[in-house]
C-alpha cells in the first residue's frame, strides 16, 4: 500500500520540487527519451510498424510457443516498447505509435502481455532502467522484465518514511572494494515475495539534507540478507509485503544514476506510475456503485427512502467522477495534461469507501458476515467485485485514501501545484538527514 | 440504461474564441463594483451591457438559426457565455431570454408569430422571457395557472403567474396557458393592455423574478396541444441543463477570489493560505470544480448532439453543480472571514447568485430524484 | 410532542466507581493484543473474561432486580459497563445475554421459568440470547420465522432465526415465536434435542452472528399474546439505547489511539498531528463525541427515568452514535496511514465493531424514520 | 462580528497561553474576585440578600419610579453584581447568590434588567472595570454602565487583526503630559454607534513582540477624533461599525492595567464573554430547525423525500445539539465546565448554516424572495425568528461561525487544549511586531 504511496508522496513532495532542485529535474527529463541510434529500414510510420509487426508473426507463430517465448521475439524485433532505444525492447519511434503495434499484434492473434505478472517492472522499472541504467544493466535486466521472468517490486517506503518518503532510514554504506552493504526495512512491497529485483532507494550520505543523500539501486531479490515477510491488512488478506535487508551487497554496477542522485532517479519511477494510473474510459456504474444499484434494483425489500437518497447522491457523485476522468483522459489525447489526476485520486478513494459503506448498509444482516479471515497473500490490488464478501470492499477501500500517496498529501499537491497557494512553514529540507526529530 | 460514448467535453477553438471576447467586454464593463452599484438602484438590468452582449455580440441570438439572423451556434456556446455572465454576475436577462424563451420558441411550429419574434430575439432588439415559476423543473406538469378563451377569434388569457424570471423587462412572454382543457403556448406582448407585472425584492438582486397577472390579455397561439408540453419540456431541460455552465462559472469566480485572498491575507505572521486546513480545502473545492466542468460540458454536449443520454445528463449536471456553486461561494465568504460577509466584498454576490440558482429549474433533489427514474434506481415502496 | 425536563446527562459516583472497576479489570485482562490473537482462534469469546465481567464483578445482574440475585441498578450503569467494554471491543456475550435477554424476561410476567433463567443469569452462570436477527429495529414487525405448536401440554418450536447474537454460546433463548397465529416469547435451552446452532464468520469477529434451527423443539412459554410483542419491542430498544453507549466507548477508543498516534508519529521533521488539517478533523471528531455522550447519556437517563421520550431519546442516540463511531473509527485507520491498515494494529478492531453495531439493532437510517413519525415530521406523498 | 471574534479569537490563541506568559494570568486571577471589605449586616446568606432586596424595594418602590432610577438605587444596594466589591455594586458576596436576588426581585415586582441595552457593557466591561480600573474608574464608570445611561463598546479587532487580534496596530503615543494619542482603525463594532464607552486595545510598543507592546484603555466615544460609520452586511443590514480613531486623545487615568499588560487584562474581558456565552437548556426546537419543521408540517406539498432525509438528519444534529449543551450546562452547574463550549460553537455555527440552507430549498419559489436590501441599523445580533424572510436567516448565518471565534480558530483551541497535539511551528510571537510580515 505505502509503497505505491510512498511513490506518489515523493513525486508530490510538496517544496521537494522547489526547494530542493533535484526534484524537478527527471520530471523535465522525463526519462523516457529515445537515446539511441534510429532504426535500419524504412521511415518509422504506423506502415513501417505493421510491416515489422508482420515480419516478426511470419518468422515466430505465436501459436507455436510459449508467451514468454513470443515476448522474447517481439522484444528483440523492438517492438515492446517502440519508443525505448534500439537494443532495449524499442525501435526509438514515437511513443503515439505504440498502440498501432498492439493492434496489430492483436488482427495478427498474437495474446497481448498482461501487466499482471510484472506491473510493476513494466510500468516503472523498465523506464527507470532505461533512462538511469548503464549499458551493461539494460541489456541485463530489460528483456527478462518484459517477458515476465523476471518479476520487479519496488522498495521505497518504510516504516518511518511514508508520505515523507525523503526522509527514508535505509542505509547504504560502500565497503572497501566498492560494493554497496544495504541495511533497513522496507515496507508495503507488492510481489516482494515473486520479484527477483527491485528499485531500491537508500540512503548514502546522513549528513546532508535528506533529499540529498539518497542514492538508487536495483537490487537483486536473491541476494543474501534479504528478507521478504507477508504483510497482512485488515481484510486478513496479504496483498503486501515487509522486507528486511541486513547486510545486503549490491555491486556499484547496479547502480542507477549518481551517487546522491536517488531522489531526482526515483522521481523517472514515480512520474511513470502517474503516468500509468490513467486508461480508457470506464463504463458507467463500474466500480461498487455498479453493486450497490444491481443490489437495489434486484432486491426491493433492503430499500428504505434513506438510503435511496444515499444511493441518488453515491450514484451522481461516481458518475461525475467518471465523467471527470474521462475529461482528464480527452485532455491528454490532445497533449494538454491538467493536474485533475490528483483530485481524481481523492474523490476516488472517497467515493469507494462511502458506497461500500452505503453497500454494506444496503446489504443488511448479511453485511454481518465476511467470508474468510484465514491471511491468504494477493499478488497485486483488490479483489475483483463480485469475488468477496461485500464487508472485504468496506475494509479494502479503508486504503484507497493511503495507498500512492494518501489524499492529505495530494491535496498538498493540489494547493501547490494548482492553486500556487503559499507553503507551510517548513523545517526538514535544509537539516541535515541525521538532525530531523523523527 | 441507454449509454452513448462519451462527448468532447473539452472547449473548441469556437468557444474559446467567445469566451476570450465575452471576458474582455465583462472586465471592462461588468466589475463586481458596477454589480454591487447597481443592486441599490430601481434598474436592476444593466441595458447598456445587455445591448452589447445580445445584439453586438450577438449572443442573444447564439441558439437561433441564421435563417432567423441567429448565430446558428449551439449549447456548447451558449455554455461558455453562461459560464463567462456567471463569473462576473451579470445583471442581464440572458438565461431567461436567450436560453429559456428562445429554446421554447425554438420547439414550437413554424409560424407568423414564432419567427418574427426569433428574428426580434436574434437582433437583439427585443428581450424575452419564459413566463414559468423559475423554480419549476423539466419534470413537474404543465402549469395551470392561465387559462385562455377564444373571443372574437382571438386568444385571450387570464390569470397569473409569479416567480418568473426578468418579467418586468421582458418585451415578449411565452406563456403556457390552458385553452379549453388543453395545453398551449402564447406569445404575449410585455405591454399589452391589462397585462400587469412586476419584479419583487429578490435574493438574488442581480437577477430578480417578479409576477405577471393577466386579465383578459390578447395573445397569439405558439403552439397547440400537440406541441405545447413537449415544447415546455424541453425549454426548463435546456435551461436546467445550460444553468449548470453559469453555476460552474459562478463557482470558478468564487473560488478565484477566495485563492486570491489566502495569498495576500496575512495572520499570525503568514498568508493565511499556508495554514493547512484552508489549503486543503481550498484544494478539496477545486477538486470539485474539475468534476462540475466534466458534468456540465456533458450536459451541453449532450444537448449539441440530441443525445439520448440528454435528460441523465442534465440532471445529473444540475444535481451536481448547483450544490458546488453553493458550497464554493460559502467557502468564498468564509476563507475571507468578516470581510467576505460585508456589502462591500463581491463574495456576497456570488452567494447569492448561487444559492438562488440552486432553486431555479428544478433543486438538486428534484434532479436527483429524475435520475433515479431515469437510471431505474426507484424509490423504496 | 412530548419535553420533558432534561434528566442528569452526568455519570454519577456510583457510574464513575463502576467504570474504575470495570476498566482495570479490562486493562489487565483485555487488551488490543489479547483481542486480536483470539480472532484466529476458534474461541470467539474470553471465557475467563466473560466470567470476571458477569459474575465476578456482577455486571450480568446489573439489570436483574435484588429479589432474584442481581444488582437492581439500571440501564445507566450498564451504559457505563457498555462503554468500558466497547472501549476494550471486548469479546463477551453482554450485549446478547445481559442487555438484550435480560431486559425481554424482564418485560415477560413471572413465572417460573422466566424467574429461573434471571436468577441464573444474575449469578454469571449462564448466558442468555435474544433470538432475533441482530439487525431488527424496535419498530420492526413480530419476527414469523418461528413457529411452535402444542403437543401433549408442551410447546414445540419449528423454523430457524439466522444473525442471531451469541447464540453458539448461550445456555438459553428467549425467542419470539408464532402459536397459532398469536405471538409468543418462549424460552428454549441452547443445547435442547433437535436445536441445531453455530456461528458464522462475522464482519466483526470479537462479536459473531450464528443462526439456530428448531424442528420440533421444546420449550416453554415466557409470554404470550398479551405481553410478547411489547416484551419484545422493550428488549429491542433498550438494546438500541444502551448499544449507543457501546458506540460511544469505541468512538472514545479510536480517537484515543489517533491522538496518541498523531503525537508521537513524525513526518517531514514535525509530529504529525502539528498539521493543520489532521488538527482540525481531530478537534472535530473530538466534538462530536462530546455531542454523542450526550445523546447516550439522554437514552440511558430516559431509559431509567421510563420518560415518555424515551422512544424520541432511543431513535436520536442510535442514529447519532452509530455514525460517529463509524465516522471515529474510519478515521483512525486515516490518521494511522499505512499502520492503521494493518492486522497487527488495533484500529480494525475498532472499525468492524463500530461498523457492524451499526448494522445492529436498527441503522441510523431506520432510526431516522422513526424519528420522524416519533416527533411528527413525517415523510413526503 | 469579529468583534465579538476578536475577543474569543484572542482568547484562543493556540500558543499564547503558553509561550507569552501574559496571555495565562487573567485566567489564573479570574478577575472579579470580592476585594472590597465584607458589607455591614449579618453573615451574606441568601435569608440576608432577600432581606436586602426586600429593604430596597420597601425605600424604592420600582413602579413609581423609571427603570434607570431603580437601577440606580439596586446599584447603590450592592444588588446589582453581589459578588462585587462594595461600593461597586455589590456586596463581596458569593456569585452563586446572584440569583437569589434575581428571584426576590421577580417576587417583589421589580423588572430584572435587560442585558438588551447594554450587553457588552454589562457582560465584558464591568468585569475588566473592576478587575483593572482604578478607584477613580470604577466610581465613574460602573452605575450608569449598571442602569444603561451609560452604553459600552469594545474596540479590539481591526481590518488587518481578526483572528490574529494580537497583531492589532491601532497606535498609542504618550504625549508631553502623559496622555495618550490614538490612531487607528477598528471593526466589527456592534453598538459604537450608542456607545458612550468603549474597552479599547492599542500598541503602545511596536518593538516588542506582538503581546507584550498592547495596552488597555477606556475610551470616552465623545471625544473628538471618534468616527463611527455603519458596516453594511451581506444581508444588507449594518449590525455592526467601523470606527475610525484620528489622534483621539486619552487620559492615562483611563488606562486599565499597566502600559505592555493589555494582553492580560483584554483577556478579563474575553474570558466573561465566553462564560456568557452559557445561559438555561433552549427548548426543542428552538432555533431554525423549529422553523423549518413548522414549514415541513404546515405545508405538505413543499415535502420531497430527499428533503424529508435532510430534515430528519438536521433535527437529530440539532437535538443532539441541545442535549449537548444541557450537559455542558449540567457540568458547570456542578463546577466542573469543560472544554466543550468551543465545539459548541463550532456545531452551533454549522448547523445554523446547514438548517437555513435547507429552509431555503423547502421554501422553494418565495425563497427566491427577500424582504428588504435597504441599509437598516441593527442594534445587536440577528433578528429573530419569523420576523424576516428565510433568505436573510440563511445570509445571517454565514456569520456565525466567523464572528464569535471563527470556527477554525476555535478548532485550534480543541486540538491545543483539550487533545494537547503539538503546535503548529509560529514565527509570529517573538520578533517585535513591526518586522512581522502583514
Amino acid at each position: 500500500m505505502r509503497e505505491r504511496g510512498g511513490v506518489s508522496d515523493t513525486d508530490n513532495q510538496p517544496d521537494d520540487g522547489r526547494d530542493d532542485g533535484p526534484g524537478n529535474e527527471p520530471r523535465a527529463a522525463s526519462g523516457t527519451a529515445p537515446d539511441g541510434p534510429p532504426a535500419a529500414g524504412g521511415p518509422l510510420d504506423a506502415a513501417e510498424l505493421r510491416r515489422r509487426v508482420a515480419d516478426l508473426v511470419a518468422a515466430h507463430d505465436p501459436t507455436t510457443m510459449t508467451s514468454v517465448e513470443f515476448l522474447g521475439h517481439r522484444f528483440d524485433a523492438g517492438l515492446a516498447w517502440v519508443h525505448f532505444p534500439v537494443g532495449c525492447g524499442g525501435l526509438g519511434a514515437s511513443r503515439a505509435l505504440q498502440q498501432v503495434v498492439e493492434d496489430a499484434l492483436i488482427a495478427a492473434g498474437a495474446k497481448v502481455v498482461s501487466a499482471y505478472r510484472n506491473p510493476i517492472g513494466l510500468g516503472m522499472g523498465a523506464p527507470t532502467i532505461v533512462a538511469h541504467g548503464d549499458a551493461e544493466s539494460r541489456a541485463r535486466l530489460l528483456r527478462p522484465l518484459w517477458t515476465g521472468e523476471e518479476v520487479w517490486c519496488q522498495l521505497f517506503s518504510e516504516p518511518g518514511a511514508g508520505s515523507d518518503l525523503a526522509g527514508l532510514a535505509t542505509r547504504a554504506m560502500r565497503d572497501g572494494d566498492g560494493d554497496w552493504i544495504v541495511t533497513g526495512q522496507k515496507v508495503w512491497t507488492s510481489l516482494a515475495h515473486k520479484a527477483r529485483w527491485a528499485m531500491l532507494l537508500a540512503r548514502t550520505d546522513p549528513d546532508l539534507p535528506k533529499h540529498q543523500g539518497l542514492t538508487y539501486f536495483f537490487l537483486d531479490m536473491t541476494s543474501p540478507g534479504v528478507e521478504v515477510r507477508p504483510l497482512r491488512q485488515a481484510t486478513g488478506q496479504a496483498e503486501f509485503n515487509e522486507v528486511f535487508l541486513t547486510d545486503v551487497r549490491v555491486p556499484d554496477a547496479h547502480r542507477a544514476g549518481e551517487v546522491g542522485q536517488g531522489w531526482a532517479v526515483s522521481n523517472t519511477t514515480l512520474m511513470n506510475e502517474r503516468v500509468a494510473i490513467g486508461g480508457g474510459a470506464a463504463p458507467r456504474e463500474a466500480n461498487a456503485i455498479g453493486a450497490v444499484a444491481r443490489m437495489w434494483r434486484d432486491r426491493p425489500e433492503l430499500r428504505t427512502p434513506g438510503l435511496h437518497d444515499r444511493l441518488l447522491r453515491a450514484w451522481v457523485e461516481c458518475e461525475v467522477a467518471r465523467l471527470g476522468n474521462e475529461r482528464i483522459r480527452q485532455q491528454l489525447a490532445v497533449g494538454a495534461p491538467g493536474p485533475e489526476g490528483s483530485a481524481a485520486k481523492i474523490a476516488y478513494a472517497r467515493l469507494n469507501q462511502d458506497v461500500t459503506r452505503l453497500w454494506l448498509e444496503l446489504t443488511g444482516e448479511e453485511g454481518l458476515g465476511y467470508d474468510e479471515w484465514t491471511m491468504r497473500r494477493s499478488d497485486m490490488g483488490q479483489a475483483t467485485l463480485g469475488a468477496r464478501a461485500p464487508g472485504y470492499y468496506y475494509l479494502r477501500a479503508k486504503g484507497n485514501s493511503i495507498e500512492g500517496g494518501t489524499s492529505e498529501v495530494l491535496r498538498n499537491v493540489i494547493a501547490d501545484r494548482v492553486l500556487d497557494l503559499p507553503r507551510e512553514p517548513r523545517t526538514d529540507t535544509k537539516v541535515a538527514w541525521k538532525e530531523m526529530p523523527r | 440504461m441507454s449509454e452513448p460514448t462519451i462527448p468532447s467535453l473539452l472547449y473548441g477553438e469556437i468557444e474559446e474564441e467567445l469566451r476570450a471576447t465575452l471576458r474582455e467586454l465583462l472586465r471592462d464593463r461588468c466589475g463586481w463594483h458596477d454589480v454591487l452599484a447597481r443592486i441599490d438602484t430601481d434598474e436592476a438590468y444593466d441595458e447598456g451591457l445587455w445591448k452589447a452582449v445580445a445584439a453586438e455580440l450577438g449572443l442573444a441570438g447564439l441558439l437561433i438559426p441564421e435563417e432567423f439572423g441567429g448565430a446558428g451556434a449551439g449549447p456548447r456556446e451558449v455554455a461558455v457565455a453562461l459560464e463567462e455572465l456567471g463569473r462576473a454576475v451579470a445583471p442581464v436577462p440572458f438565461l431567461a431570454s436567450a436560453v429559456l424563451a428562445t429554446s421554447a420558441l425554438l420547439a414550437c411550429p413554424a409560424g407568423a408569430a414564432r419567427d418574427t419574434a426569433l428574428r426580434a430575439l436574434a437582433e437583439g432588439t427585443r428581450t424575452a422571457t419564459l413566463a414559468v415559476t423559475a423554480t419549476t423543473w423539466p419534470e413537474a406538469g404543465f402549469p395551470l395557472s392561465v387559462t385562455g378563451a377564444w373571443e372574437d377569434g382571438e386568444l385571450s388569457l387570464t390569470g397569473a403567474v409569479t416567480g418568473v424570471l426578468a418579467v418586468d423587462r421582458a418585451e415578449l412572454l411565452v406563456l403556457p396557458v390552458i385553452v379549453a382543457g388543453e395545453p398551449h403556448l402564447a406569445l404575449v406582448a410585455g405591454d399589452a393592455a391589462n397585462l400587469a407585472r412586476g419584479a419583487v425584492t429578490s435574493l438574488d438582486a442581480t437577477r430578480p423574478v417578479g409576477q405577471v397577472t393577466l386579465d383578459q390579455v390578447r395573445a397569439r397561439v405558439l403552439a397547440g396541444p400537440e406541441h405545447a408540453e413537449r415544447a415546455l419540456g424541453h425549454a426548463v431541460r435546456y435551461g436546467a441543463a445550460l444553468l449548470a455552465s453559469e453555476q460552474l462559472g459562478v463557482a470558478e469566480q468564487a473560488l478565484a477570489e477566495a485563492v486570491g485572498y489566502l495569498k495576500v491575507r496575512h495572520q499570525f505572521g503568514r498568508p493565511i493560505g499556508s495554514f493547512q486546513a484552508l489549503r486543503h480545502r481550498a484544494a478539496d473545492l477545486w477538486s470539485d470544480l474539475a468534476s462540475a466542468r466534466a458534468a456540465a460540458r456533458y450536459a451541453a454536449a449532450c444537448l449539441a448532439e440530441d443525445s439520448p443520454d440528454a435528460a441523465v445528463a442534465t440532471a445529473l449536471a444540475q444535481a451536481y453543480c448547483s450544490e458546488v456553486a453553493v458550497r464554493t461561494a460559502e467557502e468564498c465568504v468564509q476563507m475571507h472571514g468578516g470581510i467576505g460577509f460585508t456589502w462591500e466584498h463581491p463574495a456576497h454576490l456570488y452567494l447569492k447568485r448561487a444559492m438562488a440558482s440552486a432553486l431555479l429549474l428544478g433543486t438538486a433533489d428534484r434532479h436527483r430524484a429524475t435520475l433515479g427514474a431515469l437510471v431505474d434506481l426507484p424509490p423504496a415502496i
